[in-house]
């Protein structure tokens, strides 16, 4: 009786002296806006200020913009204790420095995660899964007599020009677009000279770079068919719009959104505490209910399972993941600024 | 055939009247102003004409074709602007040479008609310089030549002096008339300065209220001016009230409305015929009062004050009948003192009778 | 005829075209969807659901651009005051550099600025990056030469005797420069400063890159941010919000001291 | 100059706030963006140590990047033209009206400047897609019998770039028409001008000066805008300021995106010297 009121007492102590050192903690982290931002905060972000006392402030941007400005600070004073990001800025900003790697010990959550979530080294884990494949209207397919999509060359369709977009080089999309291509044509990675000669043949409306205004284009029928993701490709689904989403014979692409902590915060310890709770279950299919990406925590996979509605919109399983091609970031990331120009010089115009 | 007719033309701007039913004939070669304070109608009159301005009612010739619908720029009329609107990315001579070149004229003849415009008015040696370069004078001279040299059929002031120095508008006066003369073209010229009026007009248009309220020679106007407005509009004028008491043929008797004693004889018939019993206006010019007189007619009066012109002494005085009038005397003659009690007189010849109702 | 026929056609069109998009805005802030126009159905539903964060950043946006607005009046009026009457070497050299902003694009600027943080944080600990002071100055600096271009304009027809005739009843040089020469200017640097207010509500690389948290994210990089993810009518609906607001305060300037003054383009 | 020497003020001291914020804010970042043209590219967000000028040999030796310089300025030059065009009759009738509108209207000229260029542009949009408004309207008044690709090109960013950028260009214009007396303009038209003439050789001579300055203005800032060619350009238009975006925000090569900028910036001061240079010779 003694040693569970020492207990409680020791709880209760602790408890408060978290809240009552949390009150100058604010976390600053770097999101990708909107409705993701949202969810992030609705499922993690207000769970873990409960939890702790600690006040989450989100800054909302592209990864691209995050890992400019991790970039260009260089760690003097850091411009956000957390960034999301994906996993080929990810590496580059790991190579730069400008990302902690994660105690095991804060970060009680890693255990859970499936292997394909963890950082090899030590970085910050995938927080969720998602794939690119391609979305095109079933309707209007139907309507045109256009076959429905098999290959990622399949875009190349004659009636199709001028009514599909491809995504913009500065979308990650773009990277798996490219290397869609080149795979369908027998290259890789390594080997895209003829996936840009192809490429260059293309004729899409635009090259967008925002979804909601490629969702917009979709609704008013200016577009029929795109390279997307599935998490928005689903949401208009779910919405009664007519869209498919389908995975190319040559393998849809799996990707992999992650959380880090930026080097030189002030809270290293409270930053990975905010992960450890964006990585719990509860969080995680609050998540992939508002925006179908798929959790990375494998204590879930019993519950996806009673949900196979839900479930058959992300990749929900290794087994489901490993069916997808996950494109060598390595490599991407070595040709990126090779693929830009090419990208300038040959695709866009 | 008159060169301008108006006929009976009016302008309203928001449902106010400028202009209105306003109906003249300028002769070919004549020189007509339009003579009045500012609000008057003249410029709203001469823009109509120069067609800035579309009359809401009656009509416009020149030269016996309706031009009331004529655009500006095809009434061949040449105007002549108070802010001289010379155009000041143009020389001289390219100023002058505008309308030449919107008429198509080119070459040789435009050099000749140029030189020859700029000869006029006594600028052939300014012609490369920029407006801006000029002095108002200048500029005004640069205008009246490009208003000419087109050899427009009606030539149209507006205000040309207004912003010139006393000297200079007299000056340019002289030359503006003997342009006018030498070239006999037709002008309507716009001023509220009634000496300019007088000294430059075969016939001046007093307008008031958007109406003419007298059109005739400088003499005319200036010795027999048709109502009260006028008569102290174009120069001084002592007015009383009177009453007709006969008619006679040399004119009519009246009496003082203030004193029926007092009488008066007025040496003109001139415009309607009035009635005995018939209150009017009595009119007479300061110049042609005298002190002292021998005969004519004659008032009391006390001096109020005396002012000194060079030519003539201004006198002030307040009669028995108790107004204020003013009389001039030649600054040679023996001066009254002020306060000294004077007996004034002028000639029925000298005096007209003008309508009260105004 | 077919002139006058054309102008009124292009006079009609450009007003249509320039109103299009705000009319577009307004609509479809009532509308079902963001990206629709007409809309199918009309509500007031999304003036109630603007997201916190909207509100937030148009508080931002409205202290960095009256922020912005004053300092570019003040520090912009000084530089137009000295270079429509300084007589000093490098008076071209200054009016050059006062103008310069312009000429670079913001994206440079901005990430110019942003990198420059960094330097001046090495060398003299000071951080301005993801500061207010820094979103400031950074649109300070954009805006500032709207300012000059407008006092100078609005200086071009002033007249020395107005302060001469205030040295000549007595005032001193200070005094006159406040009661007599800046009043003057007035309408010139209010203009500038609109319009160095309208720079930097407007801005969305250099507060992109210069701000950080909640406390420095400005409207329109809320919104810019936000459409990547979702795209609803409460966009519309903050952004209607804005064109009211304004919409009400010009009506207010014109009822209260005529909106003319403010273009710089009033009648003499 | 010494026209205002009665006030005894050393005006040069009031330009040291202005010096001391640009160069804190422009100035001294810019100076060292320069810097870091002259140095080598050593992997992403890396600025090397070797003082060079590859950057500028490789962009001065390459048809495609001097291509992208000669778009931005054929951009700027279609879209200054258009907005002289389209400006000029509205500032014409602005400046000269007296209809008691007048405060209205110009109020709706500037109207656009209040709504961010990003919801201006998300507005562009859908009217200007292919199922859009503006193509609605266009076959409804037949005057096309299909759509037009009226957005995500060039034409895109014309459009958007005009829209934003007519209002400083009319404006200013509205602002120099007022200055010329009508006065000179009823002459011209006394003396027997078209409207036509009376514009070319008279109201459009005088209002030059002012022109100048309109189209510096519209034309520096079109080709250094970035927001409106980024979202109205379908991502399929270069500009100069798009493409040092690319290399900055996604490339991460510091030096040759601070070449470019460098070459934008320094072609833009050029050409200004130059405008400025004429219109004082011309005045």
């Amino acid at each position: 009786m003694k040693r569970l009121l020492l207990a409680a007492a020791g709880l209760l102590s602790l408890t408060l002296a978290t809240t009552a050192g949390a009150q100058q903690v604010t976390l600053r982290v770097a999101c990708y806006g909107g409705l993701f931002t949202e969810s992030q905060q609705k499922f993690g972000g207000s769970l873990f200020s409960t939890r702790t006392g600690i006040k989450i402030e989100w800054i909302d941007g592209n990864p691209e913009d995050h890992l400019a400005k991790l970039i260009a600070s260089r760690g003097r004073a850091a411009p956000f204790d957390i960034v999301y990001l994906e996993e080929s800025n990810q590496a580059r900003a790991a190579e730069a420095g400008m990302l902690m790697k994660l105690d095991p010990k804060v970060v009680t959550n890693l255990a859970h995660l499936y292997p394909q979530a963890q950082n090899r080294e030590g970085y910050g884990p995938a927080m969720l899964f998602w794939s690119v494949g391609i979305s095109y209207n079933a309707k209007v397919f139907a309507e045109q007599g256009i076959p429905e999509p098999k290959s990622w060359l399949d875009l190349w369709h004659p009636k199709l020009e001028r009514r599909f977009a491809f995504p913009d080089i500065a979308q990650g999309t773009a990277t798996d677009l490219i290397i869609g291509t080149a795979r369908a044509l027998g290259g890789n990675e390594r080997n895209t000279d003829a996936a840009f000669d192809k490429l260059g043949q293309a004729k899409p409306l635009y090259f967008y770079t925002s979804s909601s205004d490629l969702r917009a284009k979709f609704r008013a029928g200016d577009v029929w068919a795109a390279v997307w993701n599935n998490g928005r490709s689903w949401g208009m689904i779910d919405e009664g719009f007519p869209l498919k989403f389908v995975y190319p014979t040559e393998g849809g692409h799996g990707k992999l959104s992650t959380i880090d902590v930026v080097t030189g915060t002030k809270h290293p310890k409270e930053a990975m505490m905010f992960i450890n709770q964006v990585l719990d279950p509860l969080t995680q299919l609050g998540q992939a209910n508002q925006i179908p990406y798929g959790p990375t925590n494998k204590l879930l996979a019993p519950v996806l399972a009673a949900y196979p509605d839900l479930a058959q919109k992300f990749p929900a399983s290794p087994e489901a993941l490993e069916k997808l091609y996950v494109p060598d970031v390595k490599a991407v990331n070595d040709n990126y600024s090779k693929w830009v120009d090419q990208w300038n010089r040959k695709v866009k115009k | 055939m008159s060169e301008v007719r108006l006929d009976g033309v009016s302008r309203l701007y928001d449902r106010v009247v400028a202009v209105d039913n306003v109906s003249l004939t300028v002769a070919e070669g004549e020189f007509l102003t339009l003579l009045g304070p500012s609000g008057c109608g003249k410029t709203t009159t001469l823009r109509m004409v120069a067609g800035f301005i579309t009359p809401s009612g009656g009509a416009i010739y020149i030269k016996g074709a309706d031009v009331t619908r004529v655009p500006a720029n095809r009434r061949d009329t040449g105007m002549v602007f108070q802010s001289y609107a010379l155009f000041p990315h143009l020389t001289v001579q390219d100023n002058v040479g505008f309308g030449l070149k919107m008429r198509g004229i080119r070459g040789s003849e435009a050099t000749a008609r140029i030189t020859e415009a700029l000869r006029l008015v006594k600028l052939e040696q300014l012609a490369e310089r920029y407006p801006r370069q000029l002095s108002g004078g200048q500029q005004q001279r640069v205008a009246l030549a490009r208003a000419v040299v087109i050899r427009p059929q009606v030539l149209l002031m507006d205000e040309p002096l207004g912003s010139l120095d006393l000297k200079l508008r007299q000056e340019l006066q002289v030359q503006i008339r003997n342009v006018q003369r030498e070239l006999g073209i037709t002008t309507i010229y716009v001023t509220h300065d009634q000496g300019e009026a007088l000294s430059l007009s075969d016939r001046v248009a007093v307008m008031r209220d958007g109406r003419i309220s007298q059109l005739d020679p400088p003499d005319k106007l200036y010795s027999r001016p048709a109502s009260a407005f006028v008569a102290n509009f174009v120069g001084r004028t002592n007015l009383l009230p009177v009453e007709i008491v006969g008619d006679g043929d040399a004119g009519y008797h009246v009496k003082s409305s203030a004193s029926p004693d007092l009488t008066f004889a007025v040496g003109t018939r001139e415009g309607d015929a009035r009635r005995p019993g018939e209150r009017c206006l009595l009119g007479f010019r300061p110049e042609s009062t005298t002190l002292a007189p021998a005969d004519g007619n004659r008032l009391t009066a006390r001096v109020d004050d005396i002012r000194y012109f060079g030519a003539v002494r201004s006198v002030a005085l307040t009669t028995a009948l108790g107004n204020v009038m003013e009389i001039d005397l030649p600054a040679g003659a023996a001066a009254p003192a002020r306060g000294d009690q004077v007996t004034i007189g002028w000639r029925p010849a000298d005096c007209f009778l003008v309508p009260v109702d105004d | 005829m077919m002139w006058t026929l054309l102008n009124r056609a292009i006079i009609v069109f450009v007003f249509v075209f320039l109103l299009l998009p705000l009319v577009f805005v307004v609509v479809t802030s009532f509308g079902d969807a963001a990206m629709t126009f007409p809309p199918r159905s009309f509500s007031l539903e999304w003036y109630g659901a603007i997201p916190q964060p909207f509100i937030t950043g148009l508080k931002v946006s409205l202290i960095v651009g009256g922020s912005t607005a004053f300092i570019a009046a003040v520090v912009g009026t000084g530089a137009a005051l000295a270079i429509t009457r300084g007589r000093f070497r490098g008076l071209k050299i200054l009016a050059m550099f006062c103008l310069l902003p312009l000429m670079v694009p913001s994206l440079v600027i901005a990430v110019a600025l942003f990198q420059f943080t960094g330097i001046l944080w090495d060398i003299a600990r000071i951080e301005i990056g993801g500061t207010l002071i820094g979103l400031i100055l950074g649109h300070t600096a954009i805006a500032i030469p709207y300012v000059v271009r407008a006092v100078i304009a609005g200086h071009a027809h002033f007249d020395p005797t107005l302060e001469e005739a205030a040295l000549n009843l007595g005032a001193s040089k200070w005094r006159t420069l406040l009661s007599i020469t800046l009043p003057v200017l007035i309408p010139g640097i209010v203009s500038g400063a609109v319009f160095a207010f309208l720079v930097s509500f407007d801005d969305v690389p250099i507060a992109l890159f210069m701000g950080g948290d909640e406390a420095t994210t400005t409207m329109p990089v809320k919104i810019f941010t936000s459409i990547e993810y979702s795209m609803k009518p409460d966009v519309m609906a903050v952004s209607a919000l804005v064109i009211y607001v304004s919409l009400a305060l010009m009506i207010l300037l014109e009822k209260t001291l005529g909106l003319e003054r403010f273009f710089g383009t009033g009648r003499a | 100059m010494g026209r205002f020497a009665a006030l005894r003020v050393r005006w040069g001291l009031l330009a040291l706030p202005v010096i001391a914020v640009l160069l804190l804010a422009f100035g001294m970042p810019i100076a060292s963006m320069t810097a870091n043209s002259l140095f080598n590219h050593a992997g992403p967000g890396r600025v090397g140590s070797n003082l060079t000028l590859v950057n500028y040999i490789n962009f001065a030796t390459d048809p495609y990047y001097l291509g992208i310089l000669v778009d931005t300025f054929a951009l700027g030059f279609v879209v200054v033209s258009i907005c002289t065009v389209l400006g000029y009759p509205v500032a014409y009738f602005l400046a000269r009206t007296h209809s008691r509108w007048r405060g209205v209207l110009m109020f709706l000229v500037i109207a656009p400047l209040l709504v961010s260029a990003v919801i201006r542009n998300l507005g562009w949009i859908p009217l200007l897609g292919t199922n859009g408004f503006v193509n609605w309207a266009l076959q409804a008044l037949g005057l096309t019998d299909r759509p037009i690709a009226l957005v995500n090109n060039f034409l895109g960013v014309v459009i958007g770039t005009t829209h934003a950028l007519l209002p400083f260009m009319i404006l200013m214009l509205t602002t120099v028409i007022q200055r010329i007396n009508p006065q000179i303009e009823e002459a011209a038209v006394n003396l027997g001008a078209t409207p036509w003439k009376n514009f070319t050789q008279v109201v459009l001579p005088l209002s030059m000066p002012g022109l100048i300055g309109g189209y510096l203005i519209v034309f520096t800032i079109t080709i250094s805008s970035y927001t409106t060619p980024a979202m109205l350009g379908g991502h399929r238009v270069t500009v100069m300021s798009t493409f040092v975006a690319q290399q900055i925000r996604f490339v991460l090569n510091y030096a040759f995106g601070a070449t470019c900028a460098v070459v934008l910036m320094a072609v833009a001061i050029a050409l200004t010297v130059m405008a400025t240079r004429q219109s004082e010779r011309g005045s």
